[in-house]
C-alpha cells in the first residue's frame, strides 16, 4: 500500500463523487484540487467552471483565487457571474452542476455557515460571507462540502445559516421552495459521510483507514447512524501518481 | 450620462469631482483581480470618509478602504482576497469591532442588484437563499432603511411565484436594485470618450458601471477611439456611461491585470502581516499610502525589480512560475 | 444539456432528433439577419406541422414556417423583413385569414421572456407596455392557457413595485419565462464540442439558446476548440448548453451573415412576388424548398454568380455597393 | 429658395428637433435619414444606435433593416437587445434618449398603432407589431413620430394601442406607472405638430409652406388647436447638402 497524506486521501474521496459529464462548480484549495483530479482519473468528460464566468480552464498552474488570472487562459468562453450563476439557476443546465463547497460550521442536515461565529450583529468571529456559496447550495444538483472534523465545526445548531442543505431535514428543502438538489456528501479528515435519502440526516458512509467510528463521533457536536459505513479505500498509486503529478506538482495545495 | 468627447483627467481631479464623504460607492473587480486599486488609494490619501460602500466579492480594495477608515457601511457577499486573506484581515478586524455595519447577500444577489440598477428596475429575482439567514438577518435594522432613502425599506422580499406553477418555481426571492453615485473600475484599454474593452473576465463590471450615476474608467493603455471600434464585438460599455477616463499603468496593483500583470503574492503577503495589528498598519498606512504623492509613487518604492516578476506571459497572461507562496 | 465531445451531425438528423410536430420552438437571428435558413427549408421539406414558434423580431424565417404552414401558433413582438416586407407578408396573409394564433408582445418582453428561461427564473419584471393593448389584449385566452400545461396562465402581469418607491417605479410589468423545447440558431463559428462564436450583433441568440431543452447550431465554419479557446473572451454559448452542430455554409442565406455574405436582396424581392398569391406561393414552394434535397441543393439554384454578388467585403463584413432595390 | 422635395423637407424638421449630445434611437427609413442627419448637420456629438444592440455604427451605406450588416460595421459596441433596451429603461441614459418613431395610427395624444386594423382577434390588417417600439415609447425622455397626413391614421381612437404616448392625456402617462417621457413631436408631409404641457393634446406648432392649416386639419380625423402654429423653415441649401451628399448619396431612403 502506498504512502499518501490524509489531504490526498480527502481530494480522492471527493474526487471519486464526480460522475462522468458532470459539470463541476469548484473554489480554489482542495475542492479545485478535487475537481481536478475528478477530470483527470474518473471524469475526463467533466467540465470545471468558476462563478467568475471561467469555463473548462486548462489550469496550467493552481489557482489561488477564482478570480485568479489562470482561470481565464485556455477557457472555452470566459463570461462573468451573471452567466455562472445563471448556468446553475437554470433548469437545464442546474440539475447536472456538482457543487464543491466549504465553511466553517456544518449541521446534521449539511446546512453551512461560512458568515459569522456568535451574535450576527456582535460576532465574535466573522468570517468572508457567502459569496456565491449559497447560490451554489440553493440552486444545484448536487453538493460535496469538504470539513475539518472537529466539535466546534460540525454543530447542533449554526451561528448563522449561510448556504441551504437540506434545512430542517425531510422534506423541509422542498417547502421551503428550493429547487431539488441538495447536499449528497461530506469529506472530512476522518470519514465519509452522506445524507438519509428520507430523514435527510447525515451518517457515515466510510471511515478513513486506521479511523474507528468511535474517533469519528467524539469529534462533532451531534450523533449520527454509523451502522451503513465502510472502511474508505485508500489511494491507488494511479490515483496518487495523477494528483501529484498533473494536479498539482507544485504542491501550492497538497502542501 | 456623459457625452464629452474626451474625458480624460487627472485620478486627482476625477476623485474630487465624483468621489464624496458620504457618497454611496461600487467598485469593480474580484478578491485579487481588477480591483482599482490607484482609484482606492487615491481615495485613501483625500480622507474621504464615511462612504457607503456596494461590493460582490472584492478583495483587497474592500479591506484596504476599510483599514484607512473610509467605509461606514458595506454591502457585500463576499470579503476575501484568496489564499492571501481567506477573510479579509481590517474588514474582520472592523466587523468585530463593530465600527462597520455589513448587510450580508451572496454572490449572485448582489450581482443582479448591480443588473436590476443597470436595466432600470427596482429588483430582479431568484431563487438565491430561501430558508437562510441571508433572508432573515437583517444588517441594516428597518429603522435604520426608513429613515434612511438612499436605503430600500426591504433588505429583500420573499414572495410566491405570481404565475402560479409556471416554471416549478413556488417562492422567490427578490432583491432591490442598486444604483450608487459613483462606481470605479480598472480595466485593460480604454479611449478618451469612455468605450471600455476588458480583457479575460469581466466578473459583474459592466452591471456595476450601468448601475451608476458615475463612473470612473482607469486603464492600462489609453487607445484610439479606431483601435476599439475595428473590434468592438470586444468592447463592453458605451462611452455615454462613463464620465471620467485616467490612464494609470498598473492601476490594479498589487492585484492582478490578466495579460498585463499578476497579482503581487509578495505584496498581498506583506500586507497581510502590516494588517494583523493596529500599530503595524498604521506604518503601513503611512509608509506606502499617505506617504505617496500617487500611484507612481507606490510603484517606484515598490521598484521594478518586483513588478518585473508579475509581468504577464504574452502566452498566459499571468506570471509563469511566480513564486506565490 | 449535453457533455458529448462531437456533436456534430448532419441537418437532417438533428432536425429529425430535435424538431416534432407541435414543438415548442424559438428560432434566433434578427428580421433579414443570421436566421437558420437551412433549418428552416429543413423544417419545412420534413412537413413539420403545428410547431408553438417563439421569436423576437424574425423575419424571413418565421414568414417562410408560416408560408408552409408549419406554425399553428406564434408569439412575437415584430413580424417585418426590414424593407424587403415591411410586414412580412405570408404572416400578414396567416393572420387575417385566422390560420394562425398570435400572442403580441414587445421586442424588449420577448427578449426578456427568453433571459428568464436562461436564468431559471420565472418572470422578469419591465415598465414596458403599461397602459398600452399589450397588457390589455391577450392573444392565447386565459381558457386556452388553462387546458395547456406547455403556457403560462396569464400572458402577463402588472404589479405595484413591492419596494414601494424603490427606483422611482410605482408599476412593473411581469412577463413569464420562455422555456422552449429547442432552439435553432446561425452562427459564424463553433466547435465540434458545441462552443459558439457569433461576430457582429448576437441579437437574443444565447438567451434563445439558454432557455431551450436542447439546441441546434448551424455554424458557417466549423472550427477546432483549440481555435475558439485562443480568444474565449469572444465565445459566447458554452458547449454543455448545444445538442447538435451542423456545418452548412451560407446556412443563413437569404438572409445575411456578417463578416460572411449579405442578404440577397435579388432572392427577397423574388420571395415577396411569390408569397404575394397562393398559386405563385406554391410554385415558390415547389421550386425553391420541396424541390430541393437540401441547402446546397437551394444554392445550387441561385448559383455560384448570384452569391458572389453578396459575398462579404473583408473591411466592413457586408457586400459594399451591393444593388438593394 | 432651393428646390427640395418634402421627403427632405420631413427630414430636416425632425432632425432639427435632435440636441446635441442626444442619443438618438431610430429604426430604417426617413427616421434613420433623420438621425444621420441631425448628426451631420446640428448634433455632431448625438449617438446613433439601434434596438439590435449597435451603438454609434459609422453607416457608410443606409441600412435597409436594424439588424442589416451595415449596422454592426465601425461601432463603438456591438451588444445585444437586452443591452440596448436596458440603455433606455437605465435611469441615468434613458432621459437623454431620443426615440424616432414610425406607425400606422396617432391619436390626439400620440399613442400610436402598429398592430392590426379592425378587430385585433379578426383583423382586417395585421402590421408587423411592436417591435421595439412600445420599449421606446414607455422608456425615453422624447419621442419624434413620422406619419402621413391622412385621416385613416390621424384618428380618434385607435384600433390597438402598441406604443403608449401621453395616453388620455394629461398625467395619465404618469398615473399608468410609465417614466417621465414621451412624445414631444410628429412629422408629417404636411407639418409639424406638438403636445400641450398640461392637456398633452396635439397641437399644429408648424405647416409646411405652401400647405395651410385649413388643408391640415381637413386630413385628419380629430381637431386640434392650430393657433400656435408657424410656416416651417425651408431647407438651407447646406442642410440639403449635407442631406444629399452624406446621408443618402445612393438615394435609397429619398428616392
Amino acid at each position: 500500500m502506498p504512502d499518501y497524506t490524509l489531504k490526498e486521501l480527502m481530494t480522492l474521496a471527493a474526487a471519486r463523487e464526480i460522475k462522468d459529464g458532470d459539470i463541476v462548480f469548484c473554489g480554489t484549495g482542495i475542492s479545485l484540487l478535487a475537481a481536478m483530479a475528478a477530470k483527470n482519473i474518473f471524469a475526463p468528460n467533466s467540465v470545471i467552471f468558476f462563478e467568475t464566468g471561467a469555463i473548462d480552464s486548462l489550469l496550467e498552474e493552481v489557482p489561488l483565487a477564482v478570480a485568479d488570472p489562470r482561470v481565464m487562459f485556455w477557457t472555452s468562453v470566459n463570461g462573468n457571474l451573471a452567466d455562472s450563476f445563471a448556468t446553475m439557476q437554470n433548469r437545464m443546465t442546474g440539475p447536472s452542476v456538482v457543487g464543491i463547497m466549504g465553511a466553517a460550521q456544518i449541521d446534521k442536515f449539511g446546512n453551512l455557515n461560512s458568515t459569522t461565529i456568535g451574535d450576527y450583529f456582535k460576532p465574535r468571529t466573522r468570517f468572508s460571507g457567502s459569496g456565491g456559496a449559497c447560490d451554489v447550495a440553493s440552486f444545484v444538483g448536487k453538493t460535496i462540502t469538504f470539513m475539518q472534523h472537529e466539535k466546534r465545526k460540525f454543530v447542533p445548531k449554526l451561528d448563522y445559516l449561510t448556504s441551504p442543505g437540506w434545512l430542517d431535514g425531510g422534506d423541509s428543502r422542498k417547502k421551503a421552495g428550493l429547487p431539488d438538489g441538495g447536499p449528497v456528501s461530506v469529506v472530512t479528515n476522518m470519514a465519509t459521510m452522506g445524507f438519509d435519502e428520507t430523514t435527510k440526516e447525515m451518517y457515515l458512509t466510510g471511515f478513513f483507514p486506521g479511523i474507528t467510528p468511535k474517533n469519528i463521533l467524539d469529534n462533532m457536536g451531534f450523533d449520527m447512524d454509523v451502522s451503513r459505513a465502510k472502511e474508505v479505500a485508500p489511494p491507488t498509486d494511479f490515483e496518487l501518481k495523477i494528483l501529484r503529478e498533473k494536479c498539482d506538482p507544485q504542491r501550492l495545495i497538497l502542501g | 450620462m456623459n457625452i464629452s468627447k474626451d474625458k480624460t483627467t487627472s485620478l486627482s481631479e476625477a476623485v474630487d469631482k465624483f468621489v464624496h464623504s458620504g457618497c454611496h460607492m461600487s467598485i469593480g473587480g474580484f478578491t485579487i483581480n481588477r480591483n482599482p486599486m490607484a482609484a482606492v488609494y487615491e481615495i485613501i490619501r483625500k480622507k474621504i470618509s464615511n462612504i457607503h460602500l456596494y461590493a460582490h466579492s472584492n478583495g483587497h480594495g474592500v479591506d484596504e478602504l476599510i483599514g484607512a477608515g473610509c467605509v461606514s457601511r458595506l454591502e457585500i457577499a463576499y470579503a476575501g482576497s484568496g489564499r492571501f486573506a481567506p477573510t479579509c484581515i481590517r474588514f474582520k478586524k472592523a466587523v468585530q469591532a463593530g465600527t462597520l455595519v455589513v448587510e450580508d447577500y451572496s454572490n449572485y444577489q448582489m450581482t443582479l442588484r448591480f443588473m436590476a440598477g443597470a436595466m432600470g428596475v427596482p429588483f430582479l429575482p431568484t431563487r438565491s437563499s430561501l430558508g437562510t439567514d441571508i433572508v432573515e438577518k437583517w444588517g441594516f435594522s428597518e429603522q435604520m432603511r426608513s429613515e434612511d432613502q438612499r436605503l430600500p425599506d426591504q433588505k429583500l422580499l420573499v414572495i410566491d411565484n405570481p404565475f402560479g406553477s409556471w416554471g416549478d418555481t413556488p417562492k422567490l426571492v427578490l432583491v432591490p436594485a442598486i444604483n450608487c453615485d459613483v462606481t470605479l473600475i480598472h480595466v485593460q484599454k480604454a479611449d478618451r470618450e469612455g468605450t471600455v474593452r476588458m480583457e479575460g473576465l469581466t466578473f459583474s463590471d459592466v452591471e456595476q458601471a450601468k448601475c451608476a450615476k458615475h463612473v470612473i474608467v482607469t486603464c492600462e493603455e489609453l487607445v484610439e477611439p479606431e483601435f476599439l471600434k475595428a473590434f468592438s464585438d470586444q468592447n463592453q460599455i458605451p462611452s455615454f456611461c462613463v464620465d471620467a477616463v485616467v490612464h494609470i499603468p498598473h492601476g490594479a496593483y498589487p492585484t492582478a491585470c490578466y495579460r498585463y500583470y499578476d497579482y503581487d503574492p509578495a505584496y498581498l503577503n506583506q500586507y497581510r502581516k502590516y494588517a494583523e495589528d493596529e500599530k503595524p498598519y498604521e506604518t503601513y498606512l503611512k509608509d506606502f499610502v499617505y506617504g505617496m504623492k500617487d500611484h507612481r509613487g507606490l510603484l517606484d518604492k515598490v521598484g521594478r525589480a518586483q513588478l518585473d516578476t508579475i509581468k504577464a506571459d504574452p502566452r498566459t497572461g499571468y506570471a509563469v512560475g511566480l513564486d506565490r507562496r
